[in-house]
C-alpha cells in the first residue's frame, strides 16, 4: 500500500478491487498508520481502485469514525467514474468526505 | 523454409497446425511458426525410425515444446503486470472512443480497438483498474460528462450522517435511537425495553434529535 | 420466455472466491456485448450479493454458494445467488437501506440498496434455516451479439 | 489430499461459451497468484478438452458441459471437464498426436498433444454413448497466496 505523509496529512492510495475479501487487509494496515501517524487529515485517494462494493463503504464510514475520534478528518479523492454512482447512493456526499466535488 | 531432410519439407503443415493452437495468446504468429520449424528440425535429427513409431507423432510434442518455450521465456511475468497494461490501453481506447463519438464502446469494440479478444478485455477489467476519467476532451476544449447521478434518497444520506454521530451518544441514547430508527420500533415498545414510560422516550428523543440535527448542520 | 444460454456454477463461500464469482458471471454475459459500465454494475451487484452469502448465511462455516446465470432473447440477464445458509427472518426489513445485522465487521447495511440501483430487479426468497436466494434481473441496451 | 478450495460449472456446448469457460478457470486458479504462462498454459488446455465437447461429444446438439476445478495445498490444481456425449471407442488412438475424427472442419488432431504438452499430466474416461470426462493436473510454481 502506496502512502504519502506531508504535514498533518496522510494520504493513503489504495489500489485494484476493493471488496469484503481485501477490505480487512485494508482496514488494519490503515488503522495501523493512523495510529501511529495520528494525522489531521487522512486521505484516502481512489484513483487505482477500479472495483468496489459496499465493503468499500464501510471502509470509508470505518475511517471517518475513527478520525472523527482522532478529532481529526477523513477527505476521498480522486474517485473514478465507474464508483461515483455507489460513492453518491451511500450518501457520502451529506459526510462532506468526498473531494473535489462541485456543490 | 528448405531442408536437406526431406522429412523436414514435408512436414510444414504440422507446424502450422501446431502454432495455430497458439494463435491469440500474444505473440506473432510468423514468431509461433519459427519456433515450430525450429521443433521439427530437432525433431527430423532426432528421430529414430527403427523405434517403429511414425515420424509424425514423435514430431508434434517437440514442435509443441518448443513453440511453448517462447511462452516460458517471457512468461515468469505475474499474471497482473501484463492485465495492468492491457488495463491502461482500454482505459485510454474507452475515452477516446467516447470523445470521438459520445458512446461508450461495447466490451467486443473494446477488443477491437486494443488488438486483444472480448474475454481478455472482461479479464483485464475484472483484475485491475480500468481509468474512467471524469472529463472528456473535445475538439472545442474540455468539458465534463454527464455522469448519470440516481436520485438520492435523502433519507439515506440522514441516516448514514446520523449513524457516525450516534456513536458520540451514551449507551442509553444510542440505544433508544438505535430502536425507533434503526430497528423501526414504537415508541411504548421502545420504552418498554429501555424500561422507560412512553413520554419519557418521546422527550429524550426529541431532544436528541434536536441535539444531533445540530451538530450535523454545524459540521 | 425462451432462455437463450445459461450457466451454473457452485463454489464454496470463502471470502477469496468473491473476485472469481463476480469475475465469472461478467465473462459469461459479456456474450452480450455490454459497455464497461453494464458489466461494472452486474459485477457490483453479484458481489454484494455473494459477500452476503459468505458474511451473514455461513457466519461461521463454509457453504455452498450456487449462482445461475441465464440469458433471455430481448437482451435481459437474470442471475440467481443462492445460498443454503441461515435464512433471512423479515426480508422486508433486511433490504431496507442501513439495516444490518452485523455491527463489528463494519457493514454498511447498504447491499441490498446498492444492488437495487444497480439492477432492474431485485427479489429475495428466504426460509429461516434453510437458505436465501436473490434474483438480480438486469436488461442491458444493446441487442444480443454472440449468441 | 485435502481440497482448499473448489469450483463446479454447468453450461451448454455452445461455442461462445468456451471463451467463458477457459476464463472462468483461469478466474479460480488466479488465487494461487500463478504466472502469465501457468494461467495461459492452463486455459489452453481447458479449451482444447472443451471444443472437444462442443465438436465431438455433441456434434449435432447442443448438451451440457460440467467443468469441476480442484485446488490442492501442495498447489497442484485439478480439473475435470465432463460431457455426457457420445463417448470416445478407443481412447489410446484419439489420444495419438495427429488423430482425428472429423475431416470435413479444420481439426488437426492436435487436442489431446496440446492438453498433454500444457499439463504435467492428462488422464480419459469414457464410455461410449455415455460420455467423457477429461482430467488435467497441473502443479504450480509458486506457492498459494491467497487461499
Ligand atoms: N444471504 C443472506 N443470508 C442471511 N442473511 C442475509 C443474507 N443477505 C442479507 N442478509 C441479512 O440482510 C441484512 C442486510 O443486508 P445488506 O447486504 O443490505 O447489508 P449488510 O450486508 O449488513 O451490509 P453491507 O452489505 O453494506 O456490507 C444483513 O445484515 C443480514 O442480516
Ligand atoms: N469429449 C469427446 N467426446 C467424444 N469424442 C472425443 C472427445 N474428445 C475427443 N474425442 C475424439 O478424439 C479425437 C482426437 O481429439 P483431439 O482433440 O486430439 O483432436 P481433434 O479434436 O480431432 O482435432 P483438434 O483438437 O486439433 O482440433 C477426436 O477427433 C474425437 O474423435
Ligand atoms: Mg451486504
Ligand atoms: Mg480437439
Amino acid at each position: 500500500m502506496k502512502t504519502m505523509s506531508r504535514g498533518n496529512e496522510l494520504t493513503i492510495f489504495l489500489s485494484g478491487d476493493i471488496d469484503h475479501h481485501c477490505a480487512r487487509e485494508i482496514r488494519e494496515a490503515a488503522d495501523g498508520l493512523v495510529h501511529e501517524k495520528q494525522p489531521g487529515v487522512l486521505k484516502l485517494n481512489f484513483a487505482d481502485v477500479g472495483f468496489m462494493d459496499s465493503s468499500g463503504i464501510g471502509l470509508i464510514m470505518g475511517r471517518y469514525r475513527i478520525m472523527q475520534l482522532y478529532g481529526g478528518s477523513l477527505k476521498v479523492t480522486d474517485v473514478p467514474e465507474g464508483l461515483r454512482r455507489i460513492m453518491e447512493l451511500s450518501g457520502l456526499n451529506a459526510l462532506d468526505v468526498l473531494e473535489g466535488e462541485n456543490q | 523454409m528448405c531442408s536437406r531432410d526431406p522429412r523436414v519439407n514435408d512436414n510444414l503443415g504440422l507446424v502450422h497446425s501446431c502454432a495455430a493452437k497458439f494463435r491469440g495468446r500474444g505473440i506473432e504468429y510468423d514468431d509461433l511458426y519459427q519456433a515450430g520449424c525450429v521443433g521439427l528440425i530437432k525433431a527430423a535429427e532426432r528421430f529414430d525410425p527403427g523405434l517403429g513409431n511414425k515420424f509424425s507423432t514423435y514430431a508434434v510434442p517437440v514442435i509443441l515444446g518448443e513453440i511453448k518455450r517462447l511462452f516460458r521465456d517471457g512468461g515468469a511475468v505475474k499474471v497482473s503486470r501484463s492485465i495492468k497494461e492491457l488495463a491502461l490501453k482500454i482505459g485510454r481506447e474507452r475515452e477516446s472512443y467516447i470523445r470521438k463519438n459520445g458512446t461508450e464502446p461495447t466490451i467486443s469494440k473494446l477488443a477491437e480497438l486494443t488488438d486483444s479478444t472480448k474475454e481478455s478485455v472482461i479479464e483485464a477489467i475484472n483484475a485491475s483498474t480500468i481509468p474512467l476519467s471524469l472529463t472528456a476532451t473535445t475538439q472545442e476544449g474540455e468539458i465534463q460528462t454527464d455522469i448519470p447521478v440516481p436520485s438520492h434518497d435523502t433519507g439515506i444520506i440522514e441516516l448514514m450522517s446520523l449513524r457516525s454521530e450516534l456513536e458520540r451518544l451514551d449507551r442509553q441514547d444510542r440505544l433508544l435511537l438505535e430502536l425507533r430508527y434503526f430497528r423501526r420500533l414504537t415508541q411504548s415498545r421502545t420504552a418498554s425495553v429501555l424500561g422507560m414510560t412512553q413520554v419519557q422516550v418521546s422527550r429524550r428523543e426529541k431532544k436528541l434529535l434536536m441535539a444531533l440535527k445540530r451538530r450535523l448542520e454545524g459540521a | 420466455m425462451k432462455v437463450l444460454n445459461e450457466m451454473t456454477m457452485n463454489f464454496e463461500s470463502r471470502s477469496s472466491n468473491e473476485a472469481f464469482a463476480r469475475g465469472a458471471v461478467a465473462l459469461f454475459v459479456a456474450q452480450l456485448d455490454p459497455t464497461v459500465s453494464e458489466i461494472s454494475d452486474i459485477k457490483t451487484a453479484v458481489s454484494e450479493a455473494v459477500t452476503n452469502c459468505v458474511v451473514h448465511a455461513y457466519t461461521d462455516t463454509v457453504g455452498m454458494i450456487r449462482i445461475n446465470v441465464r440469458i433471455l432473447p430481448d437482451n435481459t440477464v437474470i442471475i440467481k445467488i443462492a445460498d443454503r445458509g441461515c435464512g433471512i427472518e423479515d426480508i422486508k426489513k433486511a433490504m431496507e437501506p442501513l439495516f444490518t445485522t452485523t455491527r463489528e465487521q463494519e457493514r454498511a447495511g447498504l447491499g441490498f440498496a446498492v444492488m437495487q440501483s444497480f439492477c432492474d430487479s431485485v427479489s429475495v426468497r428466504s426460509t429461516v434455516g434453510k437458505g436465501t436466494t436473490v434474483t438480480l434481473r438486469k436488461r442491458l441496451s444493446l441487442r444480443c451479439a454472440n449468441v
